[in-house]
């Protein structure tokens, strides 16, 4: 059943046809529709991989399984091919990824209700579900790249679908570019690979002979620039929280769910060739994210910012993850992660409905009577993200916090970073909560709040179910509960194995559970009980992110943009200006020996005889002599 | 084997064969004479006649592709004539896997131009000058013989002239008289450097223009090589154009009809980087070697340089020349990085290069049609006004961009990695150009597209189905080269690897073995025990 | 003796002739000296033995195109003197002294001081002396420069019509002088 | 004294340089056609000069060749002037400098 892996990217992009064909002609909501049951159907078509996968005995190495299309770019001796690879992080990655987007599909259906580009916006989350699976089960490095910069194209339509808005064209233009900052160490990374190692395919990499420490340092750390663009790392992460002028859906989908994790999907993939050094690299601009986006996120107002600083935040407790080497819990909190954040965007955006496109926090208050499901769901992800057991995040946040806690070098030093980067979460997420479904009503008289439609409200009680029970897919003390870690094991270069033991697990444990208790109590008492002044909680220096992306702007606009002039200037007034210069010299000295031409016609003749007679004088001179 | 054995032996060749490759350059020479003869008191004939003309070539060209043997590294379909026996020049054209793909280039573009652009004014020389130009541009690719490529070289210099300084903008006159003196002066050098080559080969043999028999000879001094290797590149580097002889392009195209701007793109400007190939690499494989660090470093600055430029315009146009400039210094580092790869890349991304900029001169054509502007500051919201049109101009935007899954991609993917092997740090530049691509397309793309439309951009018509039909050729061809360019790669790979062994035998040049890893003693990953 | 007396007469005519031509202020004056001259060199060729050249001289220099210029000069009705004032242009006159004295200098110390015959190449056409200069003249012309010749034809049937194009009046086709003019 | 080539070549000599100056100093368009005449017949003298010396016919065929040349730049010419003074009597040579740089 696992021959069958080509139809999970191909059914999006025969949506994506179908809607180019015939979307404009359906309209709404059959567009919609066309793209959600292409959307399913690869989810269908993923878990059929999924137990064909299943059925095959884990441990030979049997449950890597490549299908070749054909050969996409045979030069010489570099062969790379348009192929498939099917293992148990693939199969991982693509399970959740068709399974959010059919859900987020569904849900678009009703959120876009009344666009005038209905079908478009399908169009493009098809074509960006292929590209995303198509990252995903890319057997190589190009093919993975081919997915990775479609995502990054989808991701740039998306987030500019309202063009007409300055900013929402301008955001997608940032995304595109700070992306690309990170394809450039994307490309040279492939490059140094298939020098050292003479392949770009996954399963030679890394059955292959490992590189000197220089290159292997410098891959890794190329591939972390990748990722830290994709994925929204310190310092290229300033695209995502502007990317939230898309559509709230493709926030949850894209910027949230899918897209930003393929950054650490890659360095997984890839975690044969990451060194040491790089590692430790990785983990401290990991954790660096993380506390630098929560601390962001904690003076936001509108109700997306949080969510995307949040996000990135996040995304930093994955890499510290990676950092620390405990893959298995980054791709653990990528899943679970997938499912919360997934649900609180999916749940902002039923508000921000519900809201008439209201986005401001302080606007709010209160919604929990006019919306309930919203809000239920919502409180739900408030409660996974928060790390409250048993919910979701608990789990895997737990397990990345242990695995720093063992990191070799600075471990304490990663893990309170974690811990307090936890606090954090806990608090502006319960203050976000708090300002939005309690409280007191803060919205004009003239809004009316209403529950959203069927198809927006059941993806939320589904992503909900999955937040409460998303962690039982690898449960820690018990060997045998870790499923997940056990499934994904034959992927890893060096299996990670936690070294601490059962009491020191739990200690840790309490320790992060009680800091997120702390994090929403000082929340209740600020924002609820309005206990503690809530001025000073929000800062102008946080609620403009450091000033990061100011700065960014400033030098962009400044500086950049000057310099390019200065060099477009010098293009047109050194090197075409010598070229007209040349020119006008030219000119010049005809105009200084045009006098010559009298015109009269004996002067001439008299040029014509003085030369003859010079010649032949010249001529004679040599005779004589 | 002696230039006058060659001879008779392709003359018994000839005897049965269908001479097909001079028939490509004399159809097209045939139609413009038939256009000249037309009466002028029917214009409406002009076009529709020279577009059948050109279609018979293009014909002509997809029957050399069809019938072009996949694996034969040489010349085919030779063709030698008599033409000056006491120098020793012949018509010889020959086709081999390099200008395989640029003839047909050339076969399909012409008419599609004939077809889609409107001159407005003149169709008679329009249409002649036009056919004159796919002719000369047949001629250059196909010319085996010194002289005969010279002779072609400077014949397309004459339609392109007329053309801009005819059907041109305002400021055609300058950027006309410009594009000529400017790429005269390179040739210049050429034709001297030509006459030296030849002569002082000759020693004892017959004199002789023959580029394959040059090549095998080899017998000019290191310096005298290297001297006329310079006279060569000049001329080519001019016509490519590199940085800092480029600024004749930014006005020529701007200031060219569209059609003259596609042509000029897609064509003319491969002739600088097919001649590099053809008549660098393979004529002076010692001068190239010594050459190629300063000719890969001017690519890049090319690359890095135009790109920069092409941020700042304020015509839409010289945006896309200038990223023209950008684009061509990426083939320039893939020929002298003289990796399989590498040159294979750069003779695709020729191609490449020639569909894309020429999908986005014809579209930047039809949005002055509508509008009557070109300045970006004019423009605004066009997306909302024509969908369409604007969707067509994304794919070719993202092909320009190099996105993956379009042809610009399997371009610059082959030459950088390529070139990553035997010139590492340009290639890392050289890389930096995907992010600046990105920059100048995607700000463009948002000041004319995106926004609020005005009540000017809210008239702007939509793609009509006609100019659908014409771009419709270019779309595919983006796509399917950056799906499965397979078929390309295949025909280019033998004559590249033909070149390199000739670079191999007679510089010290070396290629890299790309296909096997580097192993480092005792520092094995413990995967390989199993 | 007698070449001497006959050379030194020839010669006194021709240089007359010439520089008649150069100083008189009426044109028929001048075209009446250049007769002169020309009249001399045929003297002088007969003395170097080209019979057959000195006949054509007479014929077709004295008698074809010198009438030619009369004919010009009668029917253009600028037969009246004129200024003799050298030249409008300043150094024109200075410059023309130089080179004629300069060029004469030049020629006449080659003349003087080279002896022996410059080129050193050998004869071609074939002897030159001997009674039958005519013949040998023949021969020269219809074999050796035969296509010269043949040439020269077509260059007068263009001089022909290149006269009759140039001289024609928009409103009058014909024009009697070059119709003429074309015969010599 | 007996007569030398050396005579014959400087007679032509110094009519070509008659010839010739008249041709720089004349401004009537008729008397400098005279004058190139003048310079013909000079080198025409020293070609029959040549070909008594050098024994060569050839010399003679050349100076055929001179005359037959003479012919028609007359001709032509004097359409010229005639097409000329018809339009502007009295034109001189001076009087056409249109050409002026």
């Amino acid at each position: 059943m696992v021959e069958l892996v080509w139809l999970i990217p191909a059914l999006p992009l025969l949506g994506f046809f179908l809607l180019l064909l015939i979307g404009h002609r359906v309209g709404e909501p059959r567009s919609g529709w066309i793209a959600t049951i292409a959307a399913g159907a690869s989810f269908l078509a993923t878990f059929v991989v999924f137990m064909g996968l299943l059925g095959r005995d884990g441990h030979s190495g049997d449950r890597s399984y490549e299908f070749i299309l054909f050969d996409w770019l045979p030069a010489g001796s570099l062969k790379v091919e348009a192929g498939f690879l099917v293992d148990p992080l693939s199969i991982t990655m693509a399970l959740f990824v068709t399974g959010v987007g059919t859900l987020i599909h569904l849900y678009s259906i009703g959120y876009m209700h009344g666009d005038p580009k209905y079908s478009k916006f399908f169009l493009y989350l098809n074509l960006f579900l292929f590209s995303m699976l198509m990252l995903v089960f890319g057997n190589n490095l190009v093919v993975t790249f081919l997915g990775w910069e479609g995502v990054g194209a989808c991701s740039y339509f998306l987030i500019s679908f309202w063009h007409q808005r300055e900013s929402a064209a301008t955001a997608g233009k940032k995304a595109f570019v700070t992306n690309r900052v990170g394809d450039w160490g994307f490309m040279i990374a492939t490059f140094a690979i298939w020098s050292a190692l003479g392949t770009v395919t996954y399963t030679e990499i890394s059955n292959s002979p490992a590189m000197s420490a220089a290159t292997g340092t410098a891959v890794s750390l190329l591939l972390f620039v990748a990722a830290a663009g994709k994925s929204a790392q310190l310092p290229l992460y300033v695209w995502l929280p502007d990317a939230m002028e898309g559509p709230t859906p493709v926030s949850a989908m894209v910027h949230a769910a899918t897209m930003v994790t393929s950054g650490v999907y890659l360095l997984v993939r890839m975690n044969s060739v990451l060194t040491d050094d790089a590692l430790l690299v990785i983990a401290v601009v990991g954790a660096a994210t993380a506390l630098f986006a929560a601390l962001c996120a904690v003076a936001q107002h509108d109700i997306k910012k949080v969510l995307a600083y949040s996000t990135v935040s996040q995304l930093g407790y994955m890499f510290l993850a990676i950092g620390s080497g405990a893959y298995v819990a980054a791709i653990f909190h990528v899943i679970t992660h997938a499912f919360f954040k997934a649900l609180l965007f999916l749940g902002s955006g039923s508000v921000i409905h519900g809201m008439h496109d209201e986005q401001d926090m302080r606007k709010m208050g209160a919604l929990r009577a006019v919306m309930p499901i919203t809000a239920g769901t919502f409180i739900v992800g408030w409660l996974a993200i928060a790390g409250v057991p048993p919910f979701a995040g608990f789990w895997s946040k737990d397990e990345i916090l242990l695995a720093a806690w063992e990191q070799k070098n600075i471990g304490p030093l990663l893990w309170f970073v974690g811990l307090v980067t936890a606090l954090l979460t806990a608090y502006y997420m319960s203050r976000q909560v708090i300002l939005v479904f309690f409280g007191q009503q803060k919205w004009e008289e003239d809004v009316h709040p209403h529950e959203s439609p069927w198809t927006m409200t059941t993806p939320l009680c589904v992503l909900a179910g999955a937040a409460v029970v998303g962690g039982a897919i690898n449960l820690p003390l018990v060997k045998d509960w870790l499923v997940l870690e056990h499934f994904l094991e034959p992927i890893f270069h060096h299996p990670h194995h936690f070294s601490s033991g059962t009491s020191t697990k739990i200690a840790l444990a309490v320790i992060s559970v009680v800091a997120g208790l702390i994090g929403i109590s000082i929340a209740i008492l600020s924002w609820l009980t309005r206990r503690i002044p809530t001025e000073r909680l929000e800062p102008e220096f946080l609620e403009n992110a450091m000033y990061v992306d100011a700065t960014y702007a400033r030098v962009v606009g400044g500086a950049g943009t000057s310099s390019f002039q200065k060099t477009a200037d010098f293009d047109a007034a050194i090197v075409d200006g010598s070229v007209n210069g040349f020119g006008r010299v030219i000119m010049k000295f005809g105009q200084l020996i045009q006098p010559t031409q009298s015109g009269y016609m004996r002067n001439y003749a008299i040029g014509v005889a003085v030369g003859a007679l010079v010649i032949v004088a010249v001529l004679a001179w040599g005779l004589l002599l | 084997m002696g230039a006058a054995a060659v001879i008779e032996l392709l003359a018994a060749q000839n005897a049965v064969s269908f001479p097909v490759l001079n028939a490509l350059i004399i159809v097209p020479i045939v139609g413009a004479l038939v256009v000249v003869l037309l009466p002028n008191s029917r214009p409406e004939l002009m076009r529709p006649i020279g577009a059948i003309f050109a279609s018979i070539a293009g014909a002509l060209s997809l029957y050399v592709m069809a019938q072009f043997s996949v694996h034969d590294p040489g010349f085919q379909f030779q063709s030698i004539q008599s033409w000056i026996p006491s120098l020793g020049i012949n018509w010889h054209v020959g086709v081999d896997g390099i200008s395989l793909w640029l003839v047909v280039l050339t076969g399909l573009i012409t008419p599609i131009v004939l077809v889609a652009v409107d001159p407005h004014h003149d169709p008679k020389p329009y249409t002649a000058w036009l056919l004159l130009l796919q002719a000369g541009s047949f001629g250059a690719f196909l010319a085996l013989d010194l002289f005969l490529f010279f002779v072609m070289f400077e014949i397309v210099l004459v339609p392109m002239y007329m053309l801009i300084g005819g059907w041109g903008y305002d400021d055609r006159r300058y950027a006309a008289t410009k594009f000529f003196l400017y790429t005269m002066a390179g040739s210049a050098l050429m034709l001297v450097a030509i006459v030296s080559v030849a002569t002082l080969s000759s020693g004892s043999q017959d004199i002789t223009f023959n580029v394959i028999e040059l090549a095998q000879r080899q017998a000019l001094s290191t310096n005298t090589a290297r001297l006329c290797f310079l006279a060569f590149v000049l001329a080519f580097v001019i016509k490519v154009p590199v940085v800092p002889v480029h600024t004749w392009l930014p006005d020529a195209h701007t200031q060219a009809p569209t059609a003259g701007s596609v042509v000029l793109a897609a064509v003319m400007l491969k002739l600088g980087t097919y001649g590099l190939l053809r008549f660098g690499l393979y004529l002076f494989p010692e001068a190239s070697v010594w050459a190629a660090p300063t000719l890969a470093t001017l690519g890049v600055i090319g690359v890095v340089y135009g790109a920069i430029v092409a941020t700042m315009q304020k015509d839409l146009k010289r945006l896309v020349a200038y990223s023209s400039v950008a684009h061509m210094g990426f083939i320039v580092l893939g020929i002298f990085a003289f990796t399989t790869q590498s040159l294979e890349g750069g003779v695709l991304q020729m191609i490449n290069h020639g569909l894309s900029t020429g999908a986005l001169f014809l579209l930047v054509g039809m949005l002055y049609e509508r509008r009557k502007t070109r300045a970006i500051a004019e423009l605004s919201g066009i997306q909302s006004a024509a969908p369409i049109f604007a969707g067509f101009f994304t794919v070719a935007m993202l092909s320009s961009i190099g996105i993956p899954g379009l042809n610009g991609f399997v371009g610059e993917f082959l030459i950088l990695i390529g070139s990553y092997e035997t010139r590492r740090w340009w290639t890392v530049i050289a890389a930096t150009g995907v992010i600046l691509a990105a920059l100048y397309l995607l700000w463009a793309y948002q000041r004319v597209f995106h926004g609020e439309p005005t009540a000017d951009d809210e008239k702007t018509a939509d793609l009509s189905l006609k100019e659908g039909l014409v771009l419709a050729p270019f779309l595919a061809g983006i796509v399917f080269l950056g799906i499965y360019p397979k078929p390309l790669l295949e025909r280019i790979e033998p004559a590249v690897n033909n070149l390199i062994s000739h670079l191999e035998y007679h510089s010290d040049y070396v290629q890299p073995d790309l296909g096997d890893p580097v192993v480092v003693e005792g520092d094995h990953g413990s995967k390989d025990d199993h | 003796m007698v070449d001497t007396v006959v050379f030194i007469v020839a010669a006194a005519i021709c240089l007359t002739g010439a520089l008649g031509v150069i100083l008189a202020r009426n044109p028929v004056h001048s075209a009446l000296m250049l007769v002169m001259t020309l009249f001399g060199i045929a003297v002088q060729f007969v003395a170097q033995e080209a019979h057959f050249l000195a006949a054509v001289q007479v014929i077709v220099y004295a008698g074809a195109i010198v009438v030619l210029f009369l004919f010009v000069i009668m029917l253009l009705g600028v037969d009246r003197a004129q200024n003799l004032e050298l030249s409008v242009l300043p150094v024109q006159k200075w410059a023309a002294l130089v080179f004629a004295g300069g060029s004469f200098a030049v020629l006449a110390l080659l003349v003087i001081v080279v002896k022996e015959p410059v080129t050193g190449a050998e004869a071609m056409g074939g002897s030159a002396t001997g009674d039958e200069n005519v013949r040998l003249l023949a021969r020269s012309l219809f074999s050796d420069y035969v296509y010269a010749f043949e040439l020269t034809s077509l260059l007068l049937v263009i001089a022909v019509i290149g006269a009759v194009v140039l001289a024609r009046k928009p409103k009058n086709v014909s024009d009697v002088v070059t119709e003429e003019g074309s015969e010599a | 004294m007996e007569i030398t080539t050396g005579w014959y070549l400087v007679l032509g000599a110094l009519l070509f340089v008659i010839g010739g100056t008249g041709l720089l100093i004349r401004r009537n368009p008729l008397v400098m056609l005279m004058c190139v005449e003048l310079m013909l017949n000079g080198v025409n003298l020293s070609f029959v000069a040549f070909a008594r010396q050098l024994d060569d016919i050839g010399g003679q065929t050349v100076v055929f060749f001179v005359l037959v040349v003479a012919a028609a730049e007359v001709v032509v010419g004097l359409g010229l002037v005639v097409a000329i003074l018809r339009r502007q009597p009295g034109t001189t040579a001076d009087d056409l400098s249109a050409l002026k740089g």
